[in-house]
């Protein structure tokens, strides 16, 4: 009985992630904001999967005396999850190679400095 | 012929209605009216010549360029009289992707407040 | 069994899988030749439009239809990937192909010059089954992973002209802000399935609760996806992402936020349609009032605009108030039965023609703009004149869509405005005002464009302005068309597309008994 | 981006093997222990990125060029799609597992629970992990070769 | 018991890191904050059961991610300069 | 602390405290409250698919078609990258 702490990790590292977007000046600061967004919600995902005392839902050699449907841990959490971190990375690679661009433009990283379209 | 006569439908919101036939006499008597005036119109204009030029009390004519309104201070007077009002939206729309995340955070908080409180 | 029975059976698979199979095809096809893979991708677009056309014509005439992916029978929809089409799906689809077949003809003649064009029709295939994908989904987790399809093809297509420093920037802003909204919408979608055990929106529909929980959920849902949609104040990615991508890519991404506003409506009409009760009356009046502060604020930033593509963008935004006003009036009273059936039909059925008409209105303006672009390379207002003596076609097609985006009589505009108008009048006589208000500016806004721009004298910079190409003009001729055709018939048009779409939205429970076919909820 | 040292470059030459064979076992044995095409590729482009920093992209690009990785990635995504397509033809809908029960390649049922490790199993499954660990291998080492070698160029604008 | 108390012990070890991952002015010691972040997470997965995703997030989130972060800083600009 | 810093962090705080209380109503960690979608793929995926791994059977059968999602998002990503750094003169 853990009262609940993974949960309140996860929304820690949300608050993290979105207080580096909000408060930090620096675009790949920004982009790691995002990074941890998603570590967070990955967690929570599998977090929510979890049963007390299961084992992962794979039947190669399966520990013996395991009950099959309770003493399994989620299997869909963790397909999402598999899909949620390949989007992460696709997106990081996205936003880094703009990032490079932008830099080359205009030769600052500072969020307030670039742009300026009103 | 019945696709045809529902075509012709009138279309009754309530307290206005709209047919096809009838907008489309109106634009026709418009026209009519239009090529009615038209024929009133002087015969003897010609073009390329000294009538085509526009009179300004005698001045020399402006540039092309000159000439031309800009598109930005067509709404000069509307613009000026309500510049409190745009000075506070041009100041609302930084270009800056922090405060744009920052709006967001915004608006989910006072529906967080507005949804789970009441 | 015949072939069309074949075709109708599998069309909304189908419908999401050739745009797939036809991006994953492209690199390999233009190998061979640039014309030849313009020929292909447009008939990929043609076929796609087809079986939309095709299973939006079975739909409308009362079928929902579903479709499990990797089993035959509808006995397990609980672990497996549904896909519900109903009327307000093919709706949005019907918007969608209209708008993707019109680019991609647009796109023939405009993008010709620059180099990475199959990329770009690659991108565009993918936005395509992205849309799609969104559209007729029935899944939860499958909406995210459409959503993101989406975003992530739009983002590298606003970056196309990546010469220009503006363009990677509105690229950036834009992707930062859709993979932040759809991480919202993950957790929110983690939330639902934590409580429930289930993934799919019919399943989740029958039985939600509305408990605190499923109250944060519903608020982070509607915060994200009224961010995608553009909603003030978290519009100001789509000015920058909309004026700075090229003209062919901003009308498809016109039907990706138009998109993220289906999603809207399905999050709070047949997600949360068992607990309307509930929820109806304050989210309807946060809608309202979201819609009243988009009009007003996108029609002032508009008219202050110089930016020929900026302006329509500012537009846009205060085009997509009109319809959170119709469909949040809807939602108010939906809960009141009485009321409903006086104002709430006709506010609804305003609020869903608005969202084609406004995708056709600012479609057309905004290939008018790349138009002048690609015959002047000019895209500030100030700098513009006198181009009716150049280009007239252009001229008429500008002239259409201001009429038909500011509500005048003969377009399209005016008859969905008329019943927003009517209905919103009955609900608060205010709110109606502010709407005539912002229509009235809107046309304003549009008559300092058509003076700076088409009238004047003729400068003498743009002597060797030259009419666009036929293929260019095509593509607008067959949306002006249509909003004439739209225009001068409405009654046939909320007959057959839009009462059906309004119905599916307001009849949740038919929705949901198709999945469950034991539910008792609803009216 | 340039090579590094010689003593990273013949350390990583010995170990990228090593990878290989992990990634490509990860690949091949997705239905039946943790892993399976996403896992494996991951695993796989991570060893290529490891050479990709050791040896310099330029090197690199010289050996393996991005335009032959597109494809790979688009040949990967077509037999993806082909399969669920083929669900269609030969069983009724998209992504029916229609070689489950076959008897011939990868048919066999395994018998409920615990049970011993048989490649023969699952179907399609096998077949659309290997198509998704070379769409994967392609898609990931691809992005890092080209951010690699674009952040060598200069461009100027 | 022992499994609670890492089920505490992990949580906090990614919330520090991503705290530094956060507040560092260098990038590249942020970018590595964020790969022992990944694979904290990866391990604390393997705990909660779900190997194959501890597998993805080890070789997706601790190694390509570091690996693009760290072309990308190395392309642009190193130290982070509030002002 | 300047101004917008400042309004920032009220409504930062708001949004928190509303997130935490959420994190506190969830279940107990480690205890589902409703299993029944789980529990029906556990125990029919070994005779439905054939995978002795069942996360492999629901990424690839029950939910294939969100890892079709996934991998188009993969080809997306690396035809948008190799879109931003083409050259752009023809």
């Amino acid at each position: 009985m853990i009262f609940n702490f993974p949960f309140i990790a996860v929304i820690a590292l949300i608050i993290i992630g979105l207080y580096a977007m909000v408060f930090r000046k620096n675009l790949i600061k920004m982009v790691i904001g995002i990074t941890i967004i998603q570590s967070g919600v990955n967690l929570f995902l599998i977090t929510l999967g979890y049963r007390e005392g299961s084992v992962a839902p794979i039947f190669t050699s399966l520990p013996s005396g395991t009950e099959i449907p309770q003493g399994m841990a989620f299997p869909v959490p963790q397909a999402l999850t598999l899909t949620s971190i390949v989007i992460g990375v696709a997106v990081l690679a996205l936003m880094l190679s703009l990032i490079i661009h932008i830099y080359r433009h205009y030769g600052t990283l500072d969020v307030r400095k670039i742009g300026g379209e009103k | 012929m019945a696709i045809f006569e529902s075509l012709l439908n009138t279309f009754e919101t309530g307290s206005g209605f709209w047919n096809p036939i009838v907008w489309l006499v109106t634009i026709l008597i418009i026209f009519l009216i239009i090529y009615i005036l038209r024929g009133f119109g002087n015969k003897n204009y010609k073009i390329n010549t000294e009538q085509v030029k526009p009179f300004l009390s005698g001045n020399p004519e402006y540039d092309k360029e000159k000439m031309h309104i800009k598109g930005s201070n067509i709404y000069w007077g509307f613009t000026e009289s309500l510049k409190w009002i745009f000075d506070n939206l041009n100041k609302m729309h930084t270009g800056n992707t922090s405060d744009y995340i920052l709006w967001f955070v915004v608006i989910i908080s006072i529906l967080f407040l507005v949804v789970g409180l009441i | 069994m015949s072939f069309i029975d074949f075709l109708l059976q599998h069309s909304p698979a189908l419908i999401v899988a050739i745009p797939l199979l036809g991006a994953f095809l492209t690199p390999l096809i233009s190998k061979i030749n640039n014309r030849v893979r313009n020929v292909f991708v447009i008939l990929i677009i043609l076929i796609t439009t087809i079986l939309v056309m095709l299973l939006a014509s079975d739909v409308f005439s009362g079928n929902i239809h579903t479709y499990v992916f990797g089993s035959q029978d509808l006995t397990v929809p609980l672990v497996r990937i549904l896909f519900e089409v109903d009327a307000m799906s093919a709706f949005m689809a019907i918007i969608g192909s209209i708008l993707l077949l019109v680019s991609v003809i647009y796109s023939w003649s405009f993008i010709d010059e620059n180099s990475g064009l199959d990329k770009y029709y690659t991108l565009v295939l993918l936005l395509a089954a992205g849309m799609f994908g969104m559209m007729l989904t029935g899944d939860m987790f499958n909406f995210f992973v459409f959503l993101e399809i989406t975003s992530i093809a739009s983002c590298a297509l606003i970056a196309f002209w990546t010469n220009k420093g503006k363009a990677v920037e509105a690229a950036f802003k834009y992707i930062v802000i859709s993979s932040l909204a759809a991480l919202f919408i993950l957790f929110s979608i983690a939330l639902l399935y934590g409580q429930y055990n289930a993934l799919n929106i019919a399943v989740l529909g029958s039985v939600i609760q509305f408990s605190y929980l499923d109250k944060i959920a519903l608020v982070l849902l509607i915060a994200a996806l009224a961010m995608k949609a553009g909603i003030v104040p978290m519009h100001m990615w789509l000015p920058d992402a909309y004026g700075r991508a090229p003209a062919s890519v901003t009308i498809i991404l016109i039907g990706a936020t138009q998109a993220s506003l289906y999603g809207v409506f399905r999050v709070c009409f047949t997600l949360y349609g068992n607990t309307i009760n509930l929820s109806s009356a304050s989210i309807g009046w946060i809608i309202v009032l979201l819609g009243l502060i988009t009009m007003l604020i996108g029609v002032a930033m508009a008219l202050i605009q110089s930016d020929f593509k900026r302006l329509i963008a500012f537009s846009a935004v205060a085009e997509i108030g009109f319809i959170f006003l119709g469909i949040g009036t809807g939602l108010t009273l939906f809960a009141n039965n009485q009321m409903f059936g006086l104002i709430g039909t006709t506010a609804m059925s305003g609020g869903i023609f608005h969202i084609i008409n406004d995708s056709l209105d600012v479609g057309l303006l905004f290939l008018v703009a790349g138009a002048v672009y690609y015959a002047t390379k000019e895209t500030s207002l100030d700098k513009m004149g006198g181009l009716a003596r150049h280009m007239k076609y252009t001229t008429i097609f500008f002239i259409i869509g201001l009429l038909a985006i500011s509500g005048i009589p003969p377009m399209n505009g005016f008859a969905s405005k008329l019943l927003i108008y009517e209905s919103t009048f009955q609900l608060n006589p205010i709110l109606s005002i502010v709407a005539i208000l912002s229509s009235i500016m809107l046309l304003a806004v549009f008559v300092k464009v058509f003076h700076s721009a088409f009238l004047g004298p003729a400068l003498p910079k743009f002597n060797g302005v030259k009419e666009v190409p036929k293929t260019m003009l095509f593509a607008m001729g067959i949306i002006a068309s249509i909003i004439i055709i739209f225009g001068l018939f409405p009654d046939l048009v909320i007959n057959n597309i839009v009462d059906p779409a309004v119905n599916a939205l307001i009849n949740y429970s038919d929705y949901i008994r198709e999945v469950i076919p034991t539910f008792t909820g609803g009216f | 981006m340039n090579g590094m040292s010689r003593i990273v470059k013949t350390i990583a030459s010995i170990t990228f093997p090593l990878v290989m064979i992990y990634g490509l076992y990860i690949i091949a044995h997705g239905h039946l222990t943790p892993g399976g095409g996403f896992q494996g590729g991951a695993v796989v482009a991570s060893g290529c990125a490891m050479i990709l920093i050791a040896y310099g992209s330029v090197w690199t690009l010289g050996k393996i060029k991005e335009k032959n990785l597109s494809i790979l990635e688009s040949v990967g995504a077509i037999c993806f799609i082909t399969l669920a397509i083929l669900g269609l033809g030969f069983g009724t809908v998209f992504f029916k597992n229609f070689l489950i029960g076959s008897e011939i390649i990868f048919g066999i049922i395994p018998s409920f629970g615990s049970t011993i490790s048989n490649i023969n199993t699952a179907g399609v499954i096998p077949l659309m992990n290997f198509a998704v660990g070379l769409k994967v291998i392609a898609g990931l080492f691809g992005i890092v070769l080209i951010m690699a070698y674009a952040s060598t160029r200069r461009d100027k604008y | 018991m022992i499994l609670d108390a890492i089920h505490i012990l992990l949580p906090i070890l990614i919330i520090a890191s991503s705290l530094f991952a956060v507040l560092l002015k260098d990038l590249i010691a942020a970018a590595i904050a964020v790969a022992a972040m990944s694979l904290l997470l990866s391990l604390e997965f393997f705990i909660l059961q779900a190997p194959d995703v501890a597998i993805a997030e080890a070789g997706v989130g601790a190694c390509l991610t570091t690996a693009i972060l760290v072309i990308a800083i190395k392309s642009t600009k190193r130290m982070e300069d509030e002002k | 602390m300047s101004k917008r810093n400042l309004f920032a962090l009220i409504f930062f705080v708001i949004m928190a405290v509303f997130l935490f209380i959420s994190s506190l109503m969830m279940h107990p960690f480690g205890n589902p409250e409703k299993t029944n979608m789980d529990d029906e793929i556990i125990e029919n995926a070994q005779i439905e698919t054939g995978t002795n791994n069942g996360v492999t059977s629901v990424v690839f059968d029950y939910r294939g078609f969100d890892t079709l999602g996934e991998a188009t998002i993969l080809f997306t990503a690396v035809a948008g990258v190799i879109m931003i750094f083409r050259r752009m003169n023809k």
